[in-house]
């Protein structure tokens, strides 16, 4: 155990610092939040892509700053820029998914046209995967596309799509081969946000912004070598992705951040004169909560060092989904009560037009959207099947008999 | 013993439940939700007609001189079909003040006019309920002065009845002198709160009681009861909702109610919430005619249902899945309804906290 | 709403009172709790039974009182006994559950021969169905019983049979048709305890108690008259007398008791110098639980009404154990963490020997007997099972395909 | 950075596992906790051979002088092997306080005794930790009167430390005069607790800290962290019993395992359960190397770990059915283990008091 950083991370550390000490003013305040990065956002950007900042280990023929994979440089960057709260570049699913996809699976051609753009926030992505009929079960995706001349017709629906409304370009799971078994017959397309036929349509969730959308196709054409790896390879260039959507992973010191910022509203906030801090009953409902923050900090430092190391942390990595996103909206639930009846004021605006929400709104808003999170990206109840079924090695549900 | 209602409070349910159904369909309330002030005056208007408004006045007076128990079954109903209409204050908590503390003359001006809808009094406390926010007022001789935050069914109303600490009452004209009343947005969208301001504003006092603070408390007890209630017809409805969904909702090849783990949630919720429907029952019953268990009783009923109102909207939510999270099936309505309940007139903990020192357990 | 009773009723409980203030010299202080009834004990439960405060609606041709079926009556014998802290007469398995199944669905010789002792007490019962491999799934059952001339000849073993080590008869639930599907291949027989080749063993559990037995047949032989109904009916016969088992209702009283023990707990325990109760976080765990006690009482009135009015309380009903179950367990984990430390001295007597177990023990032991009742009688996973598909209707799980 | 054992600390759980599963087989177990007395004077012995006894004692007296997370490595190790020995008191918090407290005279003499396990120190706190029980002694010059409830490790101990409210400590022979110590039947009976009485029993008193209670307060963290990781290795063979159980046990014609109730039990035990390891380590570390952090991870360890562990305790013995519930598979060895932990040096409420009293977010 040593949890000071070696001499090169050290100097690595030193340089961000100093980075930062000296281009601050010119980070952009907020870098990628439902909308389309504006002058100022892309020129941070392209600044960060030079310097290594962003796009560390993308090669340099596609772009990005050709640096070795190492997980601690990127925590360590990742750090500094949250520690300073300056902008850490844009973080979209296009960069953080489709790009290390591409590198994987995708031909020369595909990388050469969409990873620069892609990482210097010139093209915006959006995933094109769920959909009503296809949620916990994604291989259940309907939406067709079928093969006319060089080019794929498409036609379905998506729900879920989060930046679909400023996105240039889309990845798409969708269905190639119907006559074939669900999960062997699914493409992965990669299509323009302007082709015709495309329709797309704010979702308003629960918490009074649409931070999604539906998208509806309606014989949208897309050319055939925008496929990545062949008809049929669908699911395995999905899970491909997933795989680096999971890898990003829940960052503990933002929960302990909150953990700050009730006890904060504890200290400010009283019930005939005293104070909620001073009243044991709320007091220890924080402390215990800070204990499970606690817990999920240092499971992640342990995760990271298994990561650098090489090691497959197995269940570590599993369960942090089902930890994290039940363990947040337990937090926010604090929050919301701390407020009461003073915090019901909810005066929400929408993500698309921007403002911003009063503190009160801010934490029900949260709370909601922590709902949200337990819900999506493969709710509770779907990680309770990986972690029992991968992680403890208990088996799959038997396949219901034909009636 | 007969631990049940009564037929006539099963006809209330039902006429209640009859006419909801028929003329509060969820794209009506969807839309009333939309537009942001929430309450439906038709719905208002046609429940007076019902005879709501005037459940709780006494017959003497124009109204069905019903209890707390009856009023506690309207109050599931509404809760059930996320009513957005004004309840606790103009209907059961305002009448049960005038009866129990304005003078003979007072009660015979306002009851009447109560119990047809006409006279709407939204009821604030400044203090004494645990409740946060702004509850700061000063009463000098007939005039009022301050302001209270988080005023329940105060959008529409016609009169404020303002309960001070030590238990004397108020009664302003939002429309009078010196009085402003202005309608927050709110969490839930078909119970707007409001903050109501006060300048020297002209009072009716009321002071007839021979114990104000006794008096002021059962008002207090009966506003929790049907917060109580209100939670437990909206969880209700949210687990109604999500058992129906998930037989028809189908991934991986199957209804997803045949999945054990949304089985387990549906029958964990079931387990925790009918239980709720006996003790809503019993600490409205109390109110009426158990003057020694009513007051612990209505802070356990307010606290447990809220914690375990807490619980259904949050599985019950999880069953929906994404189409939870939406707006598109209006679920969120009774999310936030069962939120606001919660906040109203003190926290779980704070309602645990009055019980403890009523039954002697620690010091008030 | 009426809690008050009726003139009936206000004349049933002062006819209590009066028998108990006359008696209550009379009363064993413990009866029929895991030894077998002693001289006393049987006078005792002959004055209840001519009374009618025991078997009162078992006819009087079979040495009932011959009463009416009335829930209502029912509870305020309980409630009078319970609150006077008098022996309410034996509560065995064979009056609660044999008697009312041979009513329903014995013969008349059977009825006649067991009924009249059992509900005296002379004759004590236990219950032959759990196995080792038949838990949960109880028509599981793989002891064997076949005819040979006019007996069956029973081998196999049965676990969890709590007062095998005194009894004097077993209703027994074995296979006699193992060609038959499981559920149609079960019978019903009554049998001696003192017949050959029965041996009873003590099972120990967590509590430090011998509670339960198990009990192992070999070459045991059982006249085949003493069969319930017929061959292959053992499933429909063990459903009756299970849903005899299930009316018995739980008593919140007994949980509104340990409410209020446990607040004396806390008013007895200081740590530095403060006492438990004054302490908020404390406090407010009691004061959490007394609210879920408080539902569950006002629930159990509910459904005795709906009971006396000849409803069926449906789901209400199903809800019960798993409520009470999980509510107990967290009662006396309260209690246990009250005592803290001080309470580890832990020092079971055996049930068989008797002897009083000190207060810390006994919170201890109930713990650990509460977390058993959340196991046994249908654990809380099959409690879920049935509440959500005879409550709510949810569909059944699918049978697996075949392999 | 690392946030990682090192391959020395590999080793030594390894070693420890190994030889606990060869010679700590579950009858064996069963056998020495049916005894009553529960402690195993042999396995005490070999273990003391293989250096645990001697894990913080300083090299230069004669043990490894490893630290508190190399401690807690041997602890989990030995909880998950329900191992009926001592450890926290004579391994950890003796040798840690003859360390930071005792003279340079004091420390040569015992320390090389104690790393051959041959002086075996229970350690005795006189109030201060929360631990209900009495805690009543006062030191008068140099004899001790007085009495301890529920010390742990001291059946088969040679010698008891107590320490005081103050942070002074002082040594009494248990053999010596004027001391009793009766080993009381305990609810884990492989780790029972005494009752240690004092009249004016000769002690010798420790006092060469600069700052006693500071010292007080480490030894008192150290004996947090090693039952918090005593928990964390129970609990984590309960998980594994119950997942091996609900792999083999048939029930509808299929092994428990394929249910989905079974499985997200099981998948919500490993979820809390894996996180508890690093915060484990973390506070261990912390005692070791990070002073300013290492008060606040103890306390939060100790009642995080505890809480983790009464769920775990719970549902695993769930999975088992039945069979959890009875002597016939040990489980319950282990259900009772984590239970003592949660008691002893304070309840998770207590820890979590100290820690936010250590945040300044109450007074103390």
């Amino acid at each position: 155990m040593d949890l000071s950083y070696s001499d090169r991370y050290r100097a690595l550390q030193a340089e961000v610092r100093a980075f930062i000490a000296t281009h601050r003013d010119r980070s952009p305040s907020a870098v990628g939040v439902r909308r389309k990065p504006d002058a100022a956002i892309l020129a941070w950007q392209q600044l960060l892509v030079e310097k290594g900042y962003a796009a560390r280990t993308i090669p340099t023929r596609y772009g990005g700053y050709g640096g070795e994979p190492d997980v601690m440089e990127a925590a360590i960057i990742a750090e500094e820029f949250s520690k300073a709260g300056v902008a850490a570049g844009i973080a979209s699913q296009g960069i953080s998914m489709l790009v290390p996809t591409l590198l994987e699976v995708g031909t020369e051609a595909q990388r050469e046209r969409w990873i620069r753009p892609t990482i210097r926030g010139e093209v915006i992505w959006c995933q094109g995967y769920s959909e009503p009929g296809a949620g916990s079960d994604l291989a259940n995706v309907q939406t067709r596309a079928v093969l006319d001349g060089d080019h794929f017709v498409v036609n379905g629906q998506k729900i879920w799509t989060s930046s679909a409304h400023y996105a240039d370009w889309m990845f798409l799971l969708c269905r190639t081969e119907p006559e074939k078994p669900k999960h062997h017959g699914l493409s992965y397309l990669l299509l323009s946000m302007k082709t015709p036929g495309i329709e797309v349509r704010p979702l308003k969730t629960m918490t009074g912004k649409s931070t999604f959308n539906e998208v509806f196709f309606t014989d949208v054409r897309v050319p055939a070598d925008q496929i990545v790896m062949g008809r049929g390879d669908g699911w395995t260039v999905a899970n491909i992705t997933l795989k680096y959507e999971r890898m990003m992973l829940g960052d503990a010191n933002k929960f302990m951040h909150r953990v700050h910022r009730i006890r904060e509203l504890m200290e400010g906030t009283t019930i005939d004169g005293e104070r909620l801090i001073d009243k044991p009953e709320w007091r220890d409902r924080l402390v215990r909560l800070q204990g499970e923050v606690m817990a999920s900090k240092y499971h992640q430092m342990r995760l990271l060092t298994q990561q650098a190391q090489g090691v497959d942390p197995g269940l570590g990595r599993m369960i942090v989904k089902l930890y994290g996103t039940e363990m947040g909206y337990r937090l926010s639930a604090l929050a919301v009560d701390v407020y009461g009846a003073a915090g019901l004021v909810f005066d929400p605006h929408d993500d698309m037009t921007g403002g911003a929400d009063d503190a009160a709104t801010s934490w029900h808003v949260d709370h909601m959207y922590d709902l949200g999170l337990i819900i999506g990206g493969g709710s509770s109840q779907i990680q309770k099947n990986i972690i029992s079924e991968r992680g403890l090695g208990m088996p799959r549900e038997p396949k219901p008999a034909a009636r | 013993m007969e631990f049940a209602l009564t037929d006539e409070q099963r006809m209330l349910d039902e006429s209640l439940r009859g006419y909801l159904a028929r003329e509060l369909p969820l794209e009506t309330l969807k839309a009333l939700a939309r537009e942001g002030q929430g309450v439906s005056e038709k719905h208002w208007r046609e429940l007076a007609e019902l005879g709501v408004a005037g459940l709780m006045v006494p017959a003497e007076h124009g109204g069905a001189g019903l209890g707390v128990l009856d009023a506690a079954v309207a109050a599931e109903a509404l809760g059930y079909a996320g009513a957005p209409v004004a309840f606790a204050g103009p209907a059961v908590m305002a009448p049960l003040a005038v009866s129990l503390m304005a003078s003979a003359a007072q009660q015979a001006e306002w009851l009447p006019r109560m119990a047809a809808g006409e006279m709407r009094v939204a009821v604030a406390f400044a203090g004494g309920t645990g409740q946060t926010g702004r509850a700061d007022v000063t009463l000098d001789g007939t005039t009022l002065s301050g302001a209270i935050d988080g005023v329940l069914d105060a959008a529409g109303a016609t009169h404020v009845l303002t309960i001070l600490p030590d238990g004397r009452a108020a009664l302003a004209e939002v429309r009078g002198s010196g009085v402003t009343g202005e309608v927050k947005p709110t969490l839930d969208r078909t119970r707007p709160l409001s903050q109501v301001t006060f300048d020297k504003a002209p009072v009716a006092v009321l002071d007839a009681s021979n114990d104000a603070a006794a008096a002021a408390r059962r008002v207090r007890d009966a506003g929790r009861v049907m917060l109580a209630a209100d939670t437990l017809g909206a969880a209700q409805a949210m687990l109604d909702k999500a058992v129906a969904y998930a037989k028809e909702r189908v991934q991986f090849g199957r209804v997803i109610a045949s999945f054990q783990a949304i089985k387990h949630m549906s029958a964990e919720m079931a387990t925790e919430l009918e239980p709720c429907r006996a003790m809503v029952w019993y600490a409205a019953h109390a109110a009426d005619a158990i003057p020694e268990d009513a007051h612990v009783a209505a802070c356990h009923a307010k606290a447990h249902v809220a914690e375990v109102g807490r619980f259904v909207q949050t599985k019950a939510t999880e069953v929906h899945g994404g189409m939870g999270f939406t707006e598109l099936m209006g679920l969120e309505l009774w999310y936030k309804r069962i939120s606001l309940d919660r906040h109203m007139l003190g926290s779980p903990e704070r309602c645990r906290h009055e019980a403890a020192v009523a039954q002697g357990w620690v010091a008030g």
